[in-house]
């Protein structure tokens, strides 16, 4: 198997997304808080999978502009949840020791004291490690 | 006689009532829904036509799993006749349980007409779960065995 | 015992019944059989004691078939076999004067022997009007004495209760006996892995020597023709050959009886080998019970049985797995 | 010992492909009973059965094996074979090696193997067989019609016609359905009343029809050809003899704030009440849960003020039986709840409405006479957004899997009849794809398009936003532009999911027909068979077997009703003979049979019997071959095996048991 297959396996295998099921609705980019602010729209992280350029997906600015709202994943008509894809490909990040976005220890600098409280815990789920 | 241990290839007789799951199977077969051919169905006209001794005699002669399909409990083609086969195969699965016999070699599932995708499903799991536990040796004739 | 008798004799010498059904006495002091009696005289060899295990309502069909009434004597256990055979038209309940005997729990005699009580010549305190304790027991190694309950069939143990659910008449005090649950046995095998179910049937089942003792004395495996014996299955077998046909034959036989079986216990109590035949039907009357509501077969003649009933909301065959 | 054939079907290469048909035939020759098998291309073909019939006379076949399809294709076409070739046809058993074998494996040698195991059963089992005759059954000239919309009315008017009677059981006061709701049809824009009021008046005024509004179907017995059915007339409180539907108790009636069913609850009516003006028939009903003279004892105004005396608060609900030889299924369809989907803000907003209510908010005898304007403040919207795919294609449990069909034109019907009487109103419609096969289909949604400039959107909405100034904030997504999109509506339109009428469920079971996982109606063959259900004597007609149109679900009423006709053509029919038995020696009389028989066709009899030589009067179960189904129920609950079903008797199953485990 090739690396980029290898990487496209794993992110289906994190997310436990299967991207065919994927109609092109477009509703996950319809729903995206952070859609102007993303270089890969939500919609579009089905195809780089399903074309596995995990490569690009990676390294676009997108993976650390997801809010992590599940807007996408809660209203996804078939299942798919790109959020859920997202969340995976940060996660092929994460266990790659020293390409941490963020230290745990960094995270007390940059707290807003308007940011929600369910924004903290989400971002501590998704940052932690 | 090779003394080398023969590969298992389990003998699963699968019991499909002629009105739903006979016809889940034939949908499966038409949609190309792939299922290891250890599978044999037998077509019954009911899941109710199902005698527990058609069971036992399938394990007697040999068969490693056996697994009943009928319409779905309230979809029965003759109204009631899932409703007492569910309770003769509770009660007989139940039985088998409290002797020993490794509970995943029975199972019931409802296929309807509709369900090939089910189907297949079914039989795959139900394949993979007697392929874990191996050859049936706790009810069997033993001459059966070759 | 002689209350029975003179009723009895006054049933047939006022032509209420053409004969009576009782016990007489054996060729042992503790084994009694089942017998017709035409005639006063023949009473006189009538007994009723704690050995009178044997559960007469199934002599009732052939009874049923003979011209007049036959009186018998059912202990309340027996009652429900009765009802059971009324509701599945068997017997005829108008061929039948019931004279319902008192029951303080019925002996055992392996459970004597297995104290190492050999070479019996009497017992006392078996006698159903004895309000003793304790058995005096005679042998010819001299007087031995054991306590009552211990030797009681296990089937007093867990009594269903001394109320007959059909008679004309009662004749006898009975003593409670229950002193244990019924389902305790079966839940202990239930706990066990698979291994140890499985080697503790193969154990008891291999003893099982097809000699249908308990095909003939049960009460609901009345069938005219069984399955083992006809060609209809293919099953027609007179011996085990292997394990499996062991394991089948009790399978069959007690789903067969699943529903209509009053656990009267005569299964365990006649098996020459001391198979616990009971444990197989309790087990589906466990289940039952627990799936399907609380049924006790026999206690009355119209209600639907667990088979042959059915709820839309019943529980899937795949809760044996899920089961604790 | 039978004498039996074995013909192996290569079906072109869809069994020989993967089969090694011939290795087939000749393993059969070892099979015990087996004098003759060959194989052959298209053994179903004229060539096929011709090879048939020559070898059940030359070698003077006790019974056949053909390996080929499933049974439930071409039993009947190989039993016909046989019969005409002088052997019965019940002495022919299916080897299913294309279903079950060829098609579902790819190595050949495994599924030359599986095929002989599956081969060898079905020669277990004929070895086992003898020949059945079947009996005959009479047909009742009459059909019944659940539901009494569009796919019903056309049903019972093409049954009707070819000289039948036919009932028609509607569920509400008035027969019409959904397509009285609606206010114009595509692709032709023709009025729906205008189309519809003359079939309702026919079907009332056919002399062969008789139409049960307000009534339900309770209980179903019986079998094709043969029905018995209640049908539950729910008290109407309103004699229909004398009422002569002048209107004046509706008028009059004091209670009006009950939600009207046909305006969707967008306004209200009268507790008495007709559903609308051009009702059949035109009697009108009370809703006793609203009337207060039901609700208090008081009141009693309409019966003082109905000059014929035809207000009965008395009146009870009433069960007619009737008896049928058809019975079609026309329960149509509803659209689903929203409840689940917040995020279009229908629960929240006025403004925000499905199709459905939108037909009547654009029909000239809904709530707002025909204005397009909003429910909320009743201003003429300027900006009006369509959602397409609402519930609809939806793997998830809040909607439904499949595409509802019918939303892609009845939008661009909307944008169209919109953009022609508001040529200021802007219409924008999001879309994921549009769908529009059938005649003019597409030139209909090209016109919304490109003559009345309809803005399509490829992408769908995330979100309708309620806005402190009363208007919708839409979120959506332009894919092809690849944009997020902000709009302000006025007015927000839901293309929501139809679903088969909840209804449904229940009349499948008491029909026993078979239903899918969305409820709708199995068809016996999604091709072939596509308007008869699996069950003998049911057929189906309209929405409840599949989203459909108007031209498509009148064409498949007027399919259902020749399926009918033809039925009730026939003077009788052969019954199955794969009945149940009771063995005269082995019954014990015990009724467990009887109680587990649906359809009542075990009775005991006191019958002589000679057991041996043992003379005895025994009480016997006896079945009745022509209620017995052939379920095999009570051959289960018979412990001694005396009940034994003919065709798939004990010892055949255990033969071909057997076989598969040898």
């Amino acid at each position: 198997m090739s690396s980029e297959k290898k990487q496209a396996e794993l992110i289906k295998e994190i997310s436990g997304v299967n991207p065919l099921k994927c109609m092109k609705c477009g509703k996950c980019s319809a729903s995206c808080p952070s859609y102007n602010e993303m270089d890969i729209k939500p919609h579009q992280f089905v195809s780089y999978v399903i074309n596995e350029d995990i490569e690009s997906l990676v390294n676009s600015k997108s993976l650390w502009k997801c809010l992590s709202c599940f807007a996408c994943v809660e209203r996804c008509p078939r299942d798919v949840k790109p959020g859920k894809l997202i969340d995976a490909a940060r996660q092929i990040v994460v266990r790659q020791k020293g390409q941490n976005y963020l230290l745990a220890d960094e995270i007390p600098e940059l707290l807003d004291p308007e940011l929600p409280q369910q924004l903290l815990v989400s971002a501590f789920r998704r940052y932690r490690r | 006689m090779s003394l080398e241990k023969k590969e298992f290839k389990p003998k699963i007789v699968a019991f499909c009532c002629n009105w739903c799951s006979y016809a889940g199977a034939d949908l499966a077969g038409s949609s190309r829904l792939t299922y290891p051919a250890d599978v044999k169905i037998i077509r019954v006209p009911c899941s109710c036509r199902v005698n527990p001794m058609f069971i036992l005699r399938a394990f007697e002669k040999g068969a490693d799993g056996v697994i009943m399909c009928g319409c779905h409990p309230g979809d029965c083609h003759y109204s009631t006749g899932n409703f007492y086969a569910r309770r003769r195969m509770t009660l007989l699965f139940s039985m088998l349980d409290y002797i020993g016999v490794e509970n995943g070699r029975t199972r019931v599932e409802w296929v309807s007409a509709a369900e090939g995708v089910k189907f297949s499903e079914t039989m795959n799991s139900f394949v993979e779960k007697i392929y874990s536990l191996g050859e049936n040796v706790r009810l069997g004739d033993l001459r059966c065995k070759s | 015992m002689q209350e029975l008798i003179n009723r009895a004799k006054e049933l047939l010498a006022d032509g209420t019944v053409a004969r009576v059904l009782g016990w007489k006495g054996g060729d042992l002091p503790y084994n009694p059989e089942p017998a017709y009696f035409e005639t006063a005289e023949e009473l006189a060899d009538f007994v009723y004691n704690s050995f009178c295990g044997a559960n007469l309502s199934k002599y009732m069909i052939e009874a049923s078939k003979l011209e007049g009434k036959t009186m018998v004597c059912l202990k309340p256990c027996d009652t429900y076999s009765f009802n059971q055979l009324i509701k599945e038209h068997r017997v005829d309940r108008e061929k039948a004067y019931i004279v319902g005997v008192g029951c303080k729990g019925k002996l055992d005699i392996e459970k004597i022997k297995k104290k190492g009580v050999k070479g019996i010549e009497s017992i006392e305190g078996a006698e159903i009007t004895d309000e003793a304790d304790t058995l005096k027991i005679q042998t010819i190694y001299g007087e031995k004495s054991c306590a009552y309950a211990d030797a009681m069939l296990e089937r007093c143990h867990v009594c269903k209760g001394k109320e007959h659910m059909v008679y004309d008449e009662l004749i006898g005090d009975s003593k409670e006996t229950k002193d244990a649950d019924r389902f305790d046995e079966v839940a202990r095998i239930e706990a066990m892995s698979p291994e140890e179910k499985f080697a503790f049937f193969q154990k008891e089942l291999s003893k099982c020597i097809r000699c249908n003792a308990c095909r003939n004395a049960c009460p609901a495996c009345s069938c005219r023709k069984c399955v083992f014996d006809s060609t209809k299955f293919d099953s027609s077998q007179k011996a085990n050959v292997d394990s499996f046909e062991e394991k089948m034959f009790h399978i069959i036989r007690a789903f067969h009886v699943a529903g209509r079986c009053t656990d009267c216990g005569e299964c365990s109590r006649v098996c020459p080998q001391g198979i616990p035949l009971h444990l197989f039907n309790r087990k589906f009357i466990k289940d039952i019970d627990g799936l399907y509501g609380e049924y006790q077969a026999g206690a009355d003649t119209t209600s639907k049985a667990p088979l042959t009933n059915y709820t839309f909301e019943d529980a899937e065959p795949s809760i044996v797995g899920k089961r604790g | 010992m039978q004498r039996i054939g074995v013909f192996v079907c290569h079906c072109g290469s869809n069994i020989a492909a993967t089969v090694d048909v011939s290795k087939v035939a000749e393993m059969a020759l070892m099979e015990p009973g087996v004098v003759h098998a060959e194989d052959y291309q298209y053994m179903c073909s004229e060539a096929g059965q011709a090879k048939i019939a020559a070898a059940i006379q030359e070698k003077n076949l006790t019974g056949m094996v053909v390996c080929s399809c499933s049974p439930r294709m071409h039993e009947a076409t190989f039993r016909k074979a046989a019969e005409r070739a002088g052997l019965n046809p019940y002495m022919v058993e299916i080897a299913n090696i294309r279903e079950h074998c060829s098609w579902i494996h790819k190595d050949v040698e495994e599924a030359t193997k599986k095929a002989v195991i599956l081969m060898r059963a079905a020669i277990a089992k004929v070895n086992l067989n003898a020949p059945l005759q079947p009996g005959e059954s009479r047909v009742t000239k009459r059909a019944l019609v659940i539901g009494g919309g569009i796919a019903g009315i056309q049903t019972a008017i093409d049954i009707a016609d070819a000289g039948y009677e036919v009932d028609i059981v509607e569920k509400t006061p008035s027969i019409g359905g959904r397509m009285s709701q609606l206010d114009k049809t595509f692709p032709t824009l023709d009025c729906s009343a205008c189309i519809l009021t003359p079939k309702m008046v026919e079907a009332s005024a056919h002399e062969k029809i008789n139409i049960y509004t307000y009534s339900e179907v309770e209980k179903v017995s019986g079998f094709v050809g043969d029905f018995t059915v209640d049908i539950r007339k729910k008290a109407r409180s309103v004699d229909m003899d004398k009422c002569t539907g002048c209107g004046v108790c509706q008028e009059k009636c004091p209670s009006k704030k009950a939600p009207s069913e046909f305006n969707r609850g967008l306004n209200t009516r009268s507790a008495i009440y007709t559903p609308f003006a051009q009702a059949i028939p035109n009697v009108p009903v009370i809703d006793r849960e609203a009337c207060i003279k039901f609700k208090t004892g008081k009141c009693g105004l309409c019966a003082k003020v109905c000059q014929a005396g035809a207000v009965d608060y008395e009146q009870k609900d009433e069960i007619v039986t009737e008896k049928y030889g058809a019975i079609v299924v026309a329960t149509g369809f509803d659209t689903i709840k929203l409840d689940q989907y917040d995020e279009y803000a229908y629960s929240q907003s006025k403004d925000v409405i499905t199709s459905l209510e939108l037909e009547r908010v654009m029909n000239a005898a809904g709530p707002t006479h025909g204005h397009l304007e909003r429910l909320s403040d009743g201003k003429a919207p300027k900006e009006i957004v369509f959602i397409q795919c609402v519930g609809s294609r939806c793997s998830d449990d809040r909607g439904k899997p499949y595409c509802s069909k019918i939303c892609c034109m009845y939008t661009a019907k909307h944008a169209m009849l919109i953009r022609d009487k508001y040529p200021d109103v802007n219409v924008t419609v999001f879309y994921i794809d549009v769908r529009t096969p059938g005649k003019n289909f597409d030139e209909f949604y090209r016109r919304a398009v490109e003559q009345y400039g309809v803005n399509y959107i490829k992408g769908q909405v995330g979100k309708v936003i309620p806005q402190p100034n009363g208007k919708l904030l839409v979120q959506g997504s332009d894919l092809l532009d690849n944009k997020q999109i902000l709009k302000e509506a006025d007015m927000v339109v839901l293309a929501t999911a139809i679903e088969p009428n909840p209804d449904v469920r229940k009349i499948a079971t008491m029909l026993t027909a078979s239903i899918d996982t969305n409820n709708f109606l199995t068809e016996a063959h999604a091709k072939l068979r596509p308007v008869e259900s699996p069950t003998a004597g049911i057929f189906l007609s309209g929405v409840c077997q599949g989203p459909k149109d108007i031209p498509e679900t009148v064409a498949q009423a007027g399919a259902a009703a020749v399926k009918a006709i033809g039925l009730l053509a026939k003077d009788k029919l052969l019954t199955n003979p794969c009945t149940a038995q009771s063995d005269i020696l082995l019954c014990n009389g015990c009724s467990t049979c009887e109680n587990v028989c649906p359809y009542g066709a075990i009775t005991y009899e006191d019958k002589e019997v000679n057991d041996h030589g043992i003379r005895e009067t025994r009480r016997i179960a006896v079945v009745n071959s022509a209620l017995c189904q052939g379920c095999g129920a009570c051959t289960v609950a018979c412990p001694s095996g005396a009940m034994d079903l003919q065709g798939f008797s004990n010892r055949q199953i255990i033969a071909e048991v057997d076989a598969i485990c040898r």
